[in-house]
């Protein structure tokens, strides 16, 4: 075994050339990389699979200049990945690091994962290059009315009509889709076979007529939308990869999704988080000590200590696991639900240690931090369904990982 | 033992079930959490010729004479409504703080306006110190010329924005024990020098800032006794906690009811999501959680009423309905996934409220705490 | 409501005869009520279905004398039934209460509260006036190897034979069967219907020839039984009822039984267990300080401290319900699993508070109590399955209570 | 970052998996759990040929020189099996204590006969007070002609009723600190004035009350420096709870997978149980608990073995799988039901022991409190 950190080897940038580079870089991340869209990516760090507003905007600017990451692991050139040198490379990791966000783990990569093994000629050259230059975000278009943790029940229908599908019906919390240029859209193309055999996927312009987008307010205070479809023209061409086959291509992406959840970006998110709760308790006085030295603040500050150590060795187990070449099913399952009910603990302990101060939201008189931790404390509350439920998670688990026999239907 | 309501409160019950039901729907409370009152008037004169806020009040300041344990099942129902109004600051709190303290006099003037819906009234007690004890209140007051002037910040006091009157917690001498030295003012809102400012919460509600800046009161308006004011301050928390216990059992058995409700519309893999023996148990888990914060909150309220000592009861229902209450909100949230999580829908209301009212009148490690001192200190004179 | 404890009218037991009654009550009991008889009972209080040995003989000298109380609510004279004055049972309730036991929650009311209810004449002649006296205990024969949880899918079998049924096959945790008279069995009569319907019910002589009883000890040190029947031959008379009626006595009896699990008596054992934790936390010191001046031990106890009263309201609640005429189903379940899922975390609870001294078991040097917590912590983990499994009831709650649906078989 | 064992250690990890199973049968843990001496002597030559004694010891006392992470994979191996054996007293509590602080003269003699399996050794730290702080240590020894008299009982000490020597740690000097002023002892288990009594305890273990009456031991026999006994007393109680942690993991992977299995064989209600929706959740969570276990103990062991600062792992994982392993044990025991709760089922050896395993070394309360001071003074030092 070894807990050593992965440190890649060692390259030389500090060449004319890398100094340079290293400067441009700099430079860059001064005028563009604010502390909104730091704040943005670390709250949306829970949802790798859709992109928020200032994100979309910044990606933009990265791929315009050909930094951007979906292409980081090496996608060909002709659909629009850039060969940059490692030390551009190294460079473009340890800048973006040390503003405490992570190159190479950008948005659109679950898309484009998709796109690069299934898509069709056509669709690899229409949409990798502008995935790549972060022209297209994606929201996703899989939740309706009745098919939430029983996805593969959706009704959304799309029929084939000459060169077009004709799409109708109603999707819900597609976050950002007001924002995004495109939908991940799952529907059903045949409704007479056993339903997870009739689904489709479809990258839809969500500019298309017919598209209707309405707003839903969460009660973590995030936008997230209804988007309904009348009779809307979607071209074949946009389907992606075979008709009937999309359930297959959703879980895959459903699957990657899930690594990055609970755990976030390795050693992120978590135990920064943490460190303010620690920090707040060091600082904070009541009845003339601080709360750090409250022995039950003191034995919940621990725990959670833990519990978020247990929520970094998950990660870089399931990290390690892929390296290897291997499919983390029942590994990403352990850190998903793991980390985000860690994350409801965390939340729940900082507003109780928090006292009276825990119920104030942003923008009161006397919040502490600025209402970060009640507002983590409503956004965690969906983390133990969204992205599979937890029951399931659970279920997943102990048949795959321990071979339990399946609940017969 | 009886754990039934007894006829009357079986129809205040009913009444208030079906009064609160028809004039205080939801998108009502969702509104009111915008509002900059916080309250619609017209509501609150409703309510006032129902007589709910005379309910407690003996019948020579115009109430109907009613005991704890009626107030205890009223209060309840606008926990399960989340009633917005201004009836806990007005009657919970100041309303028995004036009843517990004041004198003939000023109980014949304010309780009457108060049965009256005349006056809304709160209690300014928590300070930045966020203690619920004798030692957090800071806030000084000096005499002058057989006048009073008050100094200082009080924080999270509710309706203070509204409030036509507050009484103010104050201290006026360092006594030999925190619980010493300290006095209760009745403070007209509008004196020179008090600001308010309402605070942004979790549950909608409003709880302010109240900044005393040489607010000057007349010695009369002293409720109770010179330095001797923390006793009936001691009582009406003790009243209030009790109360804001009922208000969560109405709020988490709201939860459970339209929790267990969803779980039989609603269809996943082709079947009711309640037959999974998964959400039963949290059914189950629910029903344990509202029917023991229940029983706990209903012993301490009878006692009160019975006028029997009931401390530990009152820690108990505390300690236990302000983590329950979560408990149970966060089970509905489960059940309900993604539908529930929009704010429009019903169940943020009890999920934010849940975590309010924890905080509120002692979270549960000073209830807790609070209770273990009875048992070993009872322990300890036994042996 | 009212939360004052029901006490019953007074009485005027003062009277010479009075004095005299409760003198030789007293006497009585000096002499047969041991700290042993009290401590089994007392351990016994979540069984309540099956006697202990020491309390065997105790009811069987009480019912010598017409003091036993399965008859106290008021069985038919013909019966064994003893009209017992107003006076003499309130000094029999009095006397008893006084040394820690209660009067009226006898062993044995189960098996007779069936009988007087489907048994034939011939069997409440023969069987109640005997459990009147104390002359019968009763064992349970309901467990299988592959019956427990899933009771009704028993395989032992029973066919009739003129008069007799031959009776073969093997129940398992049929405790105190070594030293009881009767065995409380239940058969299988007709394997050919769906499984509730084939079933029945008998009291079987334990010392029929065919019998072999062989010990089981249990973690928590108690021993209970395997019972094997080799054609043994059971005369017909003592089958409970009708034939192939026994599920329903069964299900019966369980709910019967139940009511008095988790809660035990009302307002006794968990509450005084409760007290001495708080007084071994006052009274023994580490680092110098009373354990009770931890706060994290006094959190636990303060919380303990609330669990028991949910407990007490519990019962109270089950039993009013009960007086009132209803059949508490929903709130003996609630109590059962409340009480006993307490149990096992005061033990825990217990043991933590104590330490290292905590793993001492009774007859050591230097152990707390003499093991009392230790051995109700190994006791204690069978309570949340056995009695309907802790998983079953609060299905049922859910279902029963709130009106959920059952899950499809 | 790599999560496998490298090569020997998988062999290793095979081989101590192969030879308990062979060697070490359940019936054989309970027999001795009744047995006056706890241990079986035939197997306990085989082991010492096997080596494992001598598995982390250096090669010039005999040893293999193996890594702290090689003796985390066996003594895992060991706490799967439950092994009845002196080897945790002698090669973890007393083994480690001398090669941590013993002369150059003192490891040869006594790390060569451990390796060899000639002597059994223990550590008698812990007294009636029962913690594992230096304050707790309250047996004095008083110089006297050159030699020292022990005079005190210890409390809780494994295996010293079968050992040949004992290492006692007393309080030779009071220090400004409690740390100050311990000294080590190598104590001949024979010497006049010792009296050993077995305890009888939860997981059938042999602790001792060992009580020391004017044992007279030579100054000689001092392991490390006098009055500077706690240093090596803390290190190796570092060692010694990451080696307990790798117990409870053996442990605690063992009741998940016999659970798992008996969900698979176990029929109930026409299905296997294992097909129970609420049972995959139980199999889930002991998974999540078996899993963080492991993990946080051999990070810990990893570090230990590299030579790198690990208080705060160590912490973790003592106290995180002080509870953990407890939870895998209850949930054990409740998949199985009544079949586990008869005492000759393998569970209850696992239950018991997970008690046992929780109070030793310090308890969750302890190394959180440990942990707490480490992150708050972190953070005071940092701000």
């Amino acid at each position: 075994m070894d807990f050593k950190l992965d440190v890649p080897e060692p390259v030389d940038t500090d060449t004319e050339e890398g100094r340079k580079f290293r400067q441009e870089v700099r430079d860059f991340l001064d005028k563009e990389l604010t502390d909104d869209v730091i704040r943005e990516r670390a709250l949306n760090r829970d949802q790798p699979y859709e992109t928020p507003p200032l994100v979309i905007e910044f990606n933009r600017k990265l791929g315009a200049r050909g930094w951007l990451s979906p292409q980081a692991p090496g996608w060909p050139e002709e659909y629009g990945g850039v060969e940059r040198s490692e030390v551009d490379r190294r460079i473009l990791s340890e800048e973006m690091a040390a503003r405490g966000i992570g190159w190479g783990s950008g948005y659109g990569g679950i898309q484009g994962a998709v796109i690069i093994r299934y898509g069709s000629e056509e669709m690899k050259r229409e949409f990798l290059p502008r995935i790549a230059r972060g022209e297209i975000s994606f929201a996703l278009g899989y939740t309706e009315p009745n098919a939430g943790t029983d996805l593969a029940s959706l009704e959304m229908r799309a029929v084939r009509d000459g060169d077009d599908y004709i799409v109708n019906g109603q999707k819900v919390y597609s976050s950002f889709a007001h924002i995004s240029t495109h939908h991940w859209l799952a529907v059903r193309t045949d409704p007479d076979v056993p339903k997870h055999r009739g689904i489709s996927l479809f990258c839809v312009d969500l500019a298309s007529p017919g598209i209707t987008i309405r707003p839903l307010w969460t009660m973590g205070g995030d936008r997230t939308s209804e988007v309904f479809y009348d009779d809307v023209r979607v071209p074949a061409r946009n389907l992606v990869g075979e008709e009937n086959h999309g359930w297959g291509y959703i879980r895959e992406a459903l699957g990657v999704e899930r690594i990055g959840m609970g755990g976030g970006v390795v050693g992120a998110g978590g135990s920064s988080f943490l460190n303010d709760l620690i920090e707040y308790a060091s600082e904070t006085k009541r009845g003339g000590k601080p709360l750090s030295e409250d022995p039950s603040v003191r034995q919940s500050l621990a725990q959670l200590a833990i519990e978020t150590s247990i929520r970094r060795l998950f990660s870089h187990r399931t990290a390690w696991f892929m390296k290897k070449g291997n499919i983390p099913e029942v590994e990403a399952a352990m850190s998903k639900v793991w980390g985000n009910e860690l994350d409801q603990r965390t939340a729940k302990v900082g507003l109780q240690i928090m006292g009276l101060y825990g119920q104030l939201e942003p923008g009161s008189n006397w919040v502490p931090g600025n209402g970060s931790v009640e507002q983590r404390y409503l956004f965690a509350v969906h983390l133990s369904y969204g992205g599979g439920s937890h029951e399931l998670m659970r279920n997943l688990m102990a048949t795959r990982g321990m071979g339990l026999p399946r609940e017969p239907r | 033992m009886d754990f039934n309501l007894n006829e009357e409160q079986e129809m205040l019950k009913t009444a208030a079930r079906d009064f609160l039901s028809k004039e205080c729907p939801k998108a009502l409370v969702k509104a009111m959490a915008q509002d900059e009152r916080g309250y619609p008037p017209e509501l609150w004169r409703k309510i006032t010729e129902l007589g709910w806020p005379g309910l407690v009040f003996p019948e020579q300041y115009g109430g109907s004479g009613g005991s704890f344990l009626d107030l205890t099942v009223l209060v309840e129902e606008m926990g399960r409504a989340c009633l917005p109004a201004p009836f806990f600051s007005t009657v919970v709190l100041a309303g028995l703080f004036i009843l517990n303290a004041g004198s003939e006099e000023q109980k014949q003037d304010l309780l009457t306006r108060v049965v009256q819906g005349e006056v809304i009234l709160t209690l300014a007690l928590t300070e930045p110190t966020a203690g619920y004890d004798a030692a957090s209140v800071e806030v000084e007051a000096v005499v002058d010329n057989g006048n009073y002037i008050i100094n200082g910040t009080k924080l999270f006091i509710p309706d203070a924005h509204i409030a036509d009157y507050l009484i103010c917690i104050a201290r006026t001498e360092k006594g030999t024990v925190p619980e010493e030295g300290i006095t209760a003012f009745l403070v007209d809102a509008k004196s020179p020098g008090i600001s308010c400012t309402v605070l942004n919460t979790i549950a909608g509600d409003k709880l302010c800032e109240v900044i005393f800046d040489n607010v000057r009161v007349p010695r009369k308006n002293i409720v109770g006794e010179l330095n001797q004011g923390w006793a009936p301050v001691a009582k009406t928390l003790q009243q209030a906690t009790v109360a804001k216990c009922a208000e969560m059992v109405g709020g988490a058995q709201q939860v459970l009811e339209m929790s267990a409700e969803y779980t039989k519309e609603r269809i996943v893999f082709g079947r009711q999501l309640g037959s999974f023996p998964v959400i039963q148990q949290y059914i189950a888990n629910m029903m344990i959680d509202v029917d023991s914060c229940r029983f706990l909150t209903y012993e301490a309220a009878w006692k009160l009423s019975e006028g029997l000592p009931c401390a530990m009861e009152t820690h108990m229902a505390k300690a236990w309905a302000s983590e329950a209450y979560q408990r149970v909100a966060a089970l509905g949230q489960q059940i309900f996934g993604g539908v529930g999580f929009i704010q429009d829908h019903d169940m943020p209301l009890y999920f934010r409220r849940a975590k309010a009212a924890e905080s509120t009148l002692g979270d549960s490690y000073y209830h807790r705490e609070q209770l273990a001192q009875l048992l070993t200190r009872a322990e300890s004179s036994a042996s």
